[in-house]
């Protein structure tokens, strides 16, 4: 390990860097679905407001919660989500490894949800609890369909994992999305990653009005502010993925910044159209919905892919 | 108002004091009574509950249902009275009109009615109220 | 010579403690056994340093030893001697003496399998191994525990006769070998050799609970004594089937890759049935006893699937198993000795009063998941990875048939995940009932043991590369002819760690500066936390329980339709009597069976 | 602390309690985050979990049954809280000063540091009283 | 059959207050059925029934009514309470106490003397001595300045239909 | 199988009001559901009974904001009935006007929060939106968004300005195509219809038996309206129709609602069609109400209101009993609630358009010798004054 690391982990393309960003898109999200709704939406820093007040205000520890896992959920989530970001940050940007390829990138992204419903139901309380049992039924639904998302790119790089060697085969051959398989293992990402971002009409666990937030119910000042920040840091983590497994990554030369931006907000934007124009759909509708056709439609891309398509 | 006299011709015998006002029928029926001609209303006639209203007079707590036949839009409304005034007792009829529960439950909480057969005698309103109010919550005569 | 004794020693030895067991008072009987225990231990390492030679008799060579029973063979001194320490103190007094004569007893019969070279010790000795358990399950107070000691009795007596069966017929296809188990290397061709391949694969499964023949596993886990759950079905019988499995792969059968196909989506289905039936499960006993099964699926993926990435793996994940299995096994042992039940819905909120089992079984819990950087993670890495290496070199139906079994193993980890979490939220988050606000953190040698399987699924994921690989599992696939495996992806655990931990701190730095606590009840939206708002945690998976086509086949599990126990007797009943007759549950009865049968294929064979 | 004000001027997350009220303040409150109004704006948010707010309306005169639900709720709040009594209800009782079942001092049970009166007040006056709110915070 | 008896002079020579006088009519809470007595007073022998009726005129939502008999009524749904109708009076006939918003009634506890004839009504336990009684009078008597409003209730003030011969 | 129970209230972001309902569930399926109301309770049939028949009628305004004209409608009606008091045509014609403008803002109120219970806050804001022009439209007429205060015993105490109901209907025309638009986009969204049909079940029998009212049981198939059956303000006198459906289900409460709002623009119109014609007064000054009882109906947006009054020739009733339309769909939860998830429970809940400060708003509890809850307001504020006087003066 050396110094560079820890600039990749802290500044960019981690902490600071994703940090930034996802707060930024968190207030794009606002302010489009504010224009959807015929609403004038919040100002610029409206999202880093919301984080720094956060952070002033009071820490409720529930008495008969566990208290510490109740206060290291949120930064433990936090870590893992940097850790990501950096490691796809440093294959988009600088085209390195960083101690991970796909599987792991998977299995740490369980990780975030796992936090939210150790975190959730570490209080006790009812609420938290359904909603952390919905999060893991949301995680199961989604999951199933994201594997065979994750394996269309990896079976078109000819069985590479690494996330440099996915990229690097993409320059060469062209953008996966450029084939059938992989522009249906694109919609079916895109639904993945609504789902794990829990945004309608996946905002299940969360369900305001029924679960008052859900796992988040019980938290308060920085642990919650860590929660939303996580939260928008997912707005990077997760389109990025999408971009480096199927878009291409970015070229970062001249002109290529401008297209570089359009790839990502072309996710964004439609991840916010998906959340603006559906109702909250029940759990079990999800689970219908991701195992039996997000994953059928995952399964015909990964046979394609297989077949060269 | 040939549903009136329908009622009338049927249930003549079981109810007295009748007053006839444009589209009302007022009436009262025994607590022996009571239950067939709720049933005779709810079920034969087809009527709706709108509600029973429970006051206290001079000589005694009186409960007023009253049940809409909305394809007429006339109204029967048949009226118990219990002079007990101590220990007010009647049947119950949430077990032939469901809808009933709640009604009942809110007089028997206000004016400490006894509902025989009411499948949920329990408070409505102060369930959980801080100061255990003391049933029945009604009116107290002066002195 | 004296080298001989060394490996006459290891299978002798806890016999000995065993009879001497016999005699002795408790206390002594643990002073002696932990003794042994730890005598075996630094025998072990002795034979690493390639002291042992061949125990001959007779003229056979009986007892040998070679990296890959070596590497087994440590792990279950291991694995008994920290399970041990869990039983030093809070068995049940009933059964205590039982207990500490069968421990010992059950190390030397699993050591004489794993020693063995020749067919007949090894015959004897898993025979042996299997009649441990069925005493073992003998020892469990539930109401169960008889029609439970029987069912696995007769699962495991009749896997050995399979076993037999495919060693007899081993013998016809190559009479002219010797007795020895080692590098036969038989060509699956010929209808003889497939069926005694059939036969072994059957044995290796049922020992080691893959499906079809896992039945006897969530309930032995159910009924008998959970020290012995941690002990047989989680860790020592996984040891010994797939050592079994691994054996006949590598060495006993040449096999094609449409054999490997098979068998990896036999350990796929594994991993997804047990793991859907964990799920649902309201016992924390069942529940760990289905998930027992369906890790074994990725075991049966790895050591069968013939690459050497995921032949490591398998192996890898067989000792990972074993370890974060037995440590979940006790730590819920360790609850229910403190809650006295096991019941997933009448605990909850423990996390607080047991913090140190807590943690231990949350690392458990993250291994057995695969979450990274525990041990759990490395493993499974290593067989995707090698099927997918695999995968390269077939053709494309093959490739998708493999992937699916591939997504469908992936899957089975977030399913895993899926039903830990409901464990964990079961019994040590969510809401305590009233009734264990007094409850205590175990005892020390409890966690003690816990604590030890703990650091080593942290060691094993943290430092998989140069500790456990490097050191244990290499020497083993490279013995076997397997070349030094190549990652195809990268995964730097010590790195990924500390750059967690940095960003952890950066997170937590800012929460330390700003933090301003302070307790307060639940939120209930204004109602008082009262007990009856809880949520138990064993209904989390209802939906999936109900969903379309999973309901079908969840009701048929439920009502036993795919437990191959409930089939055969069902069937047997109703074909005729005679067999139920031939059945009572008697120990004895079930004893002559085997060893008519046994003397039987002696003379036969001689 | 100014910093921290500011910032908590710009973010203001309100929590909106009803304490028997006759409905009309609450709606008028949720009115104003719809287009119209669009309290968004401000950074104005609605949020579910008391433990989210730093501002709590309170509508309603609230009543003898409601009012140590209220009072827990309160103290389940992180701290820094307003409560802004929306309405005449908490204001001066409305019209239900003769029921014998409304808390005799509302003070007592919640500690209110704003009142926004009118039956109910138009969304206007909210927003004014906000703003001043606003202005208070800004010091 | 005992009438209810109301002493007006005596009652305002008392100086006492009109709503310490207790009632007990069940309906109303807080229901003073002194007012609506004196009110009944007031308007059916007290005042001065002129022509002119500057009451009526001064009512400023028209509600005071002069009746064919000649007395004035007063619509309690119409009125607002606003005592223009006291200051108006040229003789001060109307006592500014009675005309309220909110009107009170007084069943002159018929209920209880149907079931014991010889029940006192609380306004009377109450009342400053000798104001109200429960009295057995059988015709009216002028001399004494007693004077019948219905069935059940007697009045002794000053009666000016009398003093002027109307009818 | 092992129970749980889940709190829901008295604070919960589902309920805008102070409600409690605890859920039994079984995972999340809802095996029973108990309800514990209450707790908007504030005694409005007793402090009716202490204020004369117009500040009544202020009172029961305030029963509950959101059909603040149903209530005041209702009990006029119940007064009126004592004398059968004639009310002006205008008048009537006016009533009808502000009732059903009130039913369209309303159902869009209702429209929007079902929207964001199920998550859905694009919906909730456009019906929102479109509910601003009705607001603004009762702000034109009566000079208040809620609350109008339109309605005296005989009659209505505002006129409706003639040279404004050529705005006014200009404004309906606009609803009418955004309405439209929104049962439109409604009825087309297959997500949503997935999530709402057969979901929450009212059967026929159920509706009966809970003597359901409203959108609630005429979505069940019931067809009952009081605005058909009773011959109350100008109902008789314009042309609409009652929407019935069959099923029950959520859905159709929604499109139920969706239609009738429909039908409300209608009637609006043919109202201010009208109003351009009819002139004469608009409050027939009632003189006394006589002693006696009645009773009055109204079909509030959520269902028959009922009210009924007793009186004894002052000018306040004796007796005031309301009966709201919530106070008997809210049951009908247990038979429309059980054994659905909870997410289907929260959004069957809603469906009825509960209204729990309506249900809530009644009964005397008066205990003379003891008198618990009376404040001395004036002790009260001198107090106050006398702690305030205290702290700034000392001593
Ligand atoms: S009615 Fe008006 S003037 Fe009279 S007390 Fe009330 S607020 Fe004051
Ligand atoms: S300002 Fe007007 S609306 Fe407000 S309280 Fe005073 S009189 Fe009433
Ligand atoms: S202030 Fe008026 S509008 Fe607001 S809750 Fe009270 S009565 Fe209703
Ligand atoms: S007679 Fe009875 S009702 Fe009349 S004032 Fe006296 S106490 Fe009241
Ligand atoms: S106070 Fe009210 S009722 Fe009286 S005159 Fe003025 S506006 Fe009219
Ligand atoms: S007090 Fe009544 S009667 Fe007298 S002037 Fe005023 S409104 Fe008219
Ligand atoms: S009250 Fe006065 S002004 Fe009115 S009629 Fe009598 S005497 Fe004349
Ligand atoms: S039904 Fe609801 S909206 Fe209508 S008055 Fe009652 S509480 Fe208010």
């Amino acid at each position: 390990m050396n110094i560079e690391y820890v600039f990749f982990l802290l500044i960019f393309p981690g902490l600071l860097f994703t940090g930034i960003l996802g707060l930024t898109v968190g207030w794009v999200d606002r302010k489009v679905s504010a224009r959807f709704q015929f609403r004038v939406g919040p100002p610029f820093l409206q999202n880093f407001n919301d984080f720094f007040k956060l952070l002033g205000k009071e820490t409720i520890i529930v008495k008969e919660g566990v208290h510490s896992l109740f206060i290291a959920a949120p930064f433990i989530a936090f870590a893992v989500i940097v850790l990501i970001s950096t490691m796809i940050g440093v294959a988009l940007f600088f085209n390195k490894g960083f101690g991970g390829d796909l599987f792991v990138i998977m299995y740490l992204l369980m990780v975030y949800s796992v936090m939210i419903i150790l975190g959730g139901s570490s209080t006790g309380n009812v609420y938290s609890s359904i909603g952390a049992a919905r999060e893991m039924k949301l995680l199961l639904a989604d999951e199933l369909a994201f594997i065979f998302v994750c394996m269309v790119p990896v079976v078109k790089a000819d069985y590479q994992l690494s996330l440099e060697q996915i990229l690097n085969w993409q320059s060469i051959e062209g953008a996966f999305i450029g084939s059938v398989s992989g522009v249906i293992a694109f919609i079916v990402g895109i639904l993945c990653i609504q789902a794990k971002m829990t945004l309608p009409p996946f905002h299940i666990p969360e369900a305001e009005t029924e679960l008052v937030e859900g796992p988040f119910m019980e938290y308060s000042g920085p642990p919650l502010a860590f929660w939303k920040l996580n939260h928008f840091m997912l707005y990077v983590v997760l389109p990025f993925l999408l971009v480096l497994l199927f878009l291409g990554g970015f070229n970062l030369h001249g002109l290529g910044i401008l297209w570089a931006v359009l790839k990502y907000f072309l996710i964004v934007v439609v991840m916010i159209i998906i959340k603006n124009t559906n109702p909250r759909i029940r759990i079990d509708t999800a689970l219908n919905f991701f195992w039996k056709y997000a994953a059928l439609l995952g399964f015909i891309a990964l046979i394609l892919a297989v077949l060269g398509v | 108002m040939d549903k009136t006299k329908e009622f009338i011709e049927a249930m003549g015998d079981k109810i007295y004091k009748k007053i006839e006002k444009k589209g009302r029928l007022y009436f009262e029926v025994d607590n022996e009574n009571l239950h067939t001609v709720v049933e005779y209303l709810f079920h034969k006639m087809g009527c709706r509950l709108s509600t029973a209203t429970a006051m206290e007079m001079y000589h005694g707590i009186e409960v007023l249902y009253h049940f809409s036949h909305d394809e007429s839009g006339q109204y029967f409304c048949p009226r118990m009275v219990m002079t007990d005034l101590k220990n007010p007792k009647m049947k119950s009829i949430t077990p032939i009109i469901k809808g009933a529960e709640w009604i009942e439950r809110e007089m028997c909480e206000f004016w400490g009615i006894e509902f025989e057969g009411h499948p949920r005698p329990e408070r409505l309103l102060s369930r959980e109220h801080p100061q255990q109010l003391d049933k029945p919550l009604r009116f107290r005569r002066n002195s | 010579m004296e080298v001989n004794v060394v490996l006459i020693y290891l299978a002798a030895i806890p016999f000995v403690i065993a009879l001497l067991n016999i005699l002795l008072p408790p206390v002594m009987q643990k002073i002696l056994t932990l003794l042994g225990l730890i005598y075996l231990l630094r025998l072990t390492v002795l034979l690493y340093s390639g002291v042992a030679e061949n125990f001959i008799l007779f003229g056979e060579t009986v007892f040998s030893v070679d990296r890959l029973g070596l590497f087994v063979f440590t792990f279950i001194q291991v694995l008994s001697f920290i399970i041990f320490i869990f039983s030093l103190q809070g068995l049940d007094k009933r059964i205590e003496k039982k207990f500490l004569i069968l421990y010992p007893m059950t190390v030397s019969f699993c050591n004489g399998v794993v020693l063995s070279e020749h067919v007949f010790s090894f015959l004897i000795f898993w025979g042996l191994s299997g009649l441990a358990l069925y005493l073992f399950c003998m020892l469990g107070l539930t109401k169960g525990t008889p029609q439970t000691a029987k069912k696995t009795f007769i699962l495991i007596g009749g896997s050995d006769a399979f076993l037999i069966l495919g060693m007899v017929s081993i013998w016809f296809l190559k009479p002219g070998s010797s007795w020895s188990l080692i590098d036969l290397h038989i060509p699956l061709t010929g209808e003889l050799s497939v069926v005694a391949f059939i036969c072994l694969v059957i044995a290796a499964f049922a020992k080691a609970g893959g499906f079809p023949f896992h039945t006897w596993v969530p309930d032995f886990s159910q009924d008998a004594p959970i020290e012995s759950a941690a002990f047989l079905p989680a860790s020592l019988d996984k040891l010994l089937g797939i050592y079994l499995l691994a054996r006949i792969m590598t060495q006993l059968f040449e096999v094609t890759v449409t054999v490997n196909l098979v068998i990896i989506t036999l350990g796929a289905m594994t991993v997804i049935f047990a793991v859907m039936m964990a799920m649902i499960q309201h016992s924390g006993r069942k529940l760990l006893g289905y998930h027992a099964v369906s890790q074994v699926g990725y075991m049966i993926m790895g050591v069968g699937s013939g690459g050497a990435l995921a032949f490591a793996g398998g192996l890898f994940h067989m000792i990972n198993h074993t370890i974060y299995k037995s440590n979940l096994f006790l730590t819920l042992g360790s609850v229910e000795k403190q809650t006295g039940t096991s019941d997933l819905e009448n605990l909850g909120g423990l996390g607080k009063k047991m913090p140190v089992t807590f943690i231990m079984a949350m690392i458990g819990a993250f291994a057995i998941s695969g979450i990274p950087p525990f041990n759990g993670f490395f493993s499974k890495w290593m067989i995707y990875q090698g099927l997918l290496e695999l995968a390269g070199s077939m053709s494309k139906v093959q490739q998708v048939w493999l992937l699916v079994c591939l997504i469908l193993a992936v899957f089975g980890s977030a399913l895993t995940l899926a039903s830990f979490l409901k464990f964990l939220h079961s019994i040590y988050l969510g809401k305590r009932p009233a009734k264990y606000d007094h409850i205590k953190e175990t005892k020390p040698n409890q966690w003690l043991s816990t604590g030890l399987l703990s650091a080593l699924c942290v060691v094993f994921g943290l430092f998989a590369v140069s500790i456990p690989l490097k050191r244990l599992i290499y020497p083993v696939t490279m013995e076997l002819g397997y070349p030094l495996p190549d990652f195809l992806g990268d995964y730097n655990p010590q790195l990924l760690f500390l750059m967690f931990a940095l960003a952890f701190i950066a997170g937590f730095i800012i929460y330390l500066f700003t933090k301003n606590v302070r307790y307060d009840q639940n939120y209930l939206g204004g109602m008082p936390a009262l007990e009856k708002y809880r949520v138990a945690g064993t209904e989390f998976y209802n939906e999936i329980r109900n969903m379309k086509p999973l309901k079908a086949i969840f009701d048929a599990a439920g009502k036993k339709y795919f437990d191959i126990y409930d089939l055969g007797t069902r069937f047997t009943f109703s074909v005729s009597g005679l067999f139920q007759r031939g059945h009572p549950g008697q120990l004895q009865l079930y004893l002559l069976y085997i060893m008519a049968g046994v003397l039987i294929f002696i003379l036969l064979v001689h | 602390m100014g910093w921290y004000n500011k910032r908590l001027a710009k973010s203001i997350w309100v929590f909106h309690l009803s304490a028997s009220p006759c409905n009309n303040c609450d709606i008028e409150i949720l009115d104003l985050l719809t287009p119209k109004y669009d309290l968004e704006r401000f950074g104005i948010k609605l949020v579910g979990s008391v433990r989210h707010a730093d501002v709590i309306l309170l509508s309603g005169i609230i009543n003898q049954k409601v009012a140590p639900k209220v009072t827990h709720l309160y103290s389940q709040a992180p701290k820094p809280v307003f409560v802004v009594g929306v309405g005449t209800c908490p204001a001066g009782g409305c019209c239900f000063n003769d029921s014998y079942n409304k808390v005799p001092c509302r003070e007592d049970v919640i500690p209110i540091d704003m009142y926004i009166p009118g039956c109910p007040p138009k969304p206007e006056a909210m927003i004014e009283g906000v703003v001043k709110l606003v202005e208070v915070l800004n010091g | 059959m005992k009438k209810l008896f109301i002493d007006v002079p005596a009652l305002i020579n008392s100086g006492a207050a009109v709503d310490q006088i207790k009632c007990e009519y069940l309906f109303h809470r807080k229901n003073n059925g002194a007012f609506s007595l004196l009110e009944v007073a007031q308007f059916a022998s007290y005042c001065r029934q002129c022509t002119e009726s500057f009451c009526v005129s001064a009512c400023p939502v028209e509600a005071l009514e002069r009746q064919e008999t000649g007395t004035i009524k007063r619509h309690n749904m119409r009125c607002v309470g606003c005592k223009s109708c006291v200051l108006a009076c040229p003789f001060g006939t109307i006592f500014p106490e009675v005309i309220n918003y909110v009107t009170c009634q007084c069943d002159l506890c018929l209920n209880q003397l149907e079931q014991d004839p010889d029940y006192v009504p609380l306004c009377v336990k109450t009342a400053p001595a000798q104001t109200f009684a429960m009295k057995e009078l059988t015709e009216e008597d002028p001399q004494q300045h007693i004077y019948f409003s219905g069935k059940h209730l007697a009045i002794k003030s000053p009666n000016w239909r009398h003093k002027e011969g109307k009818s | 199988m092992n129970k749980n129970t889940i709190p829901v209230g008295p604070f919960h972001p589902l309920l805008e009001e102070a409600e409690y309902f605890n859920l039994v569930v079984d995972g999340e399926t809802v095996v029973d559901i108990d309800i514990d109301i209450g707790w908007m309770h504030r005694g409005h049939e007793f402090i009716s009974e202490q204020k004369t028949f117009t500040q009544s009628i202020y009172l029961v305004e305030r029963i509950c904001g959101i059909c603040s004209t149903s209530h005041p409608l209702a009990c006029v009606h119940a007064i009126e009935d004592v004398d059968n008091t004639e009310i002006p045509l205008r008048a009537r014609y006016i009533r009808t006007l502000i009732g059903e403008l009130e039913r369209i803002h309303s159902h869009l109120l209702w429209l929007g929060l079902a929207g964001h219970f199920i998550g859905y806050d694009t919906l909730w804001m456009w019906s929102w939106k479109y509910r601003e022009p009705v607001l603004q439209m009762f702000e034109l007429i009566s000079g208040n968004r809620n609350h109008y205060n339109m309605l005296r015993v005989g009659g209505v105490s505002r006129d409706v300005d003639p040279e404004k109901i050529p705005g006014l209907t200009d404004v309906l025309d606009m609803l009418d195509k955004k309405l439209i638009m929104i049962a439109k986009a409604a009825n087309d969204d297959p997500v949503l219809r997935s999530r709402l049909k057969g979901v929450g079940v009212l059967t026929h029998k159920d509706a009966l038996d809970y003597c359901a009212v409203g959108p609630t049981s005429r979505a069940s198939g019931v067809p009952a309206d009081v605005r058909k059956s009773e011959d109350i303000d100008a109902y008789s006198l314009v042309d609409f129709d009652v929407i019935v459906l069959e099923n029950g289900d959520v859905y159709d409460k929604l499109i139920v609602r969706v239609l009738e709002m429909l039908e409300s623009t209608k009637i609006c119109r043919q109202c201010l069609e009208k109003l351009k014609k009819v002139k004469g007064p608009i409050l027939n000054n009632v003189k006394n109400i006589s002693a006696g009882e009645g009773i009055g109906r109204y079909e509030a947006p959520r269902g028959e209101v009922f009210h009924y009054v007793r009186t004894d020739g002052t000018n306040r009733p004796i007796r005031h009993k309301v009966r709201a339309p919530s106070y008997v769909n809210i049951p009908t939860y247990a038979a429309s609630c059980v054994g659905l998830p909870i997410a289907d429970v929260l959004i069957t809940t809603a469906s009825v358009d509960p209204c729990y400060c309506c249900t809530e708003r009644s009964l005397k509890v008066v205990n003379k010798n003891k008198q618990p809850y009376q404040i001395d307001l004036l002790k009260l504020s001198r107090e106050k004054t006398e702690r305030i006087r205290r702290e700034t003066y000392g001593g």
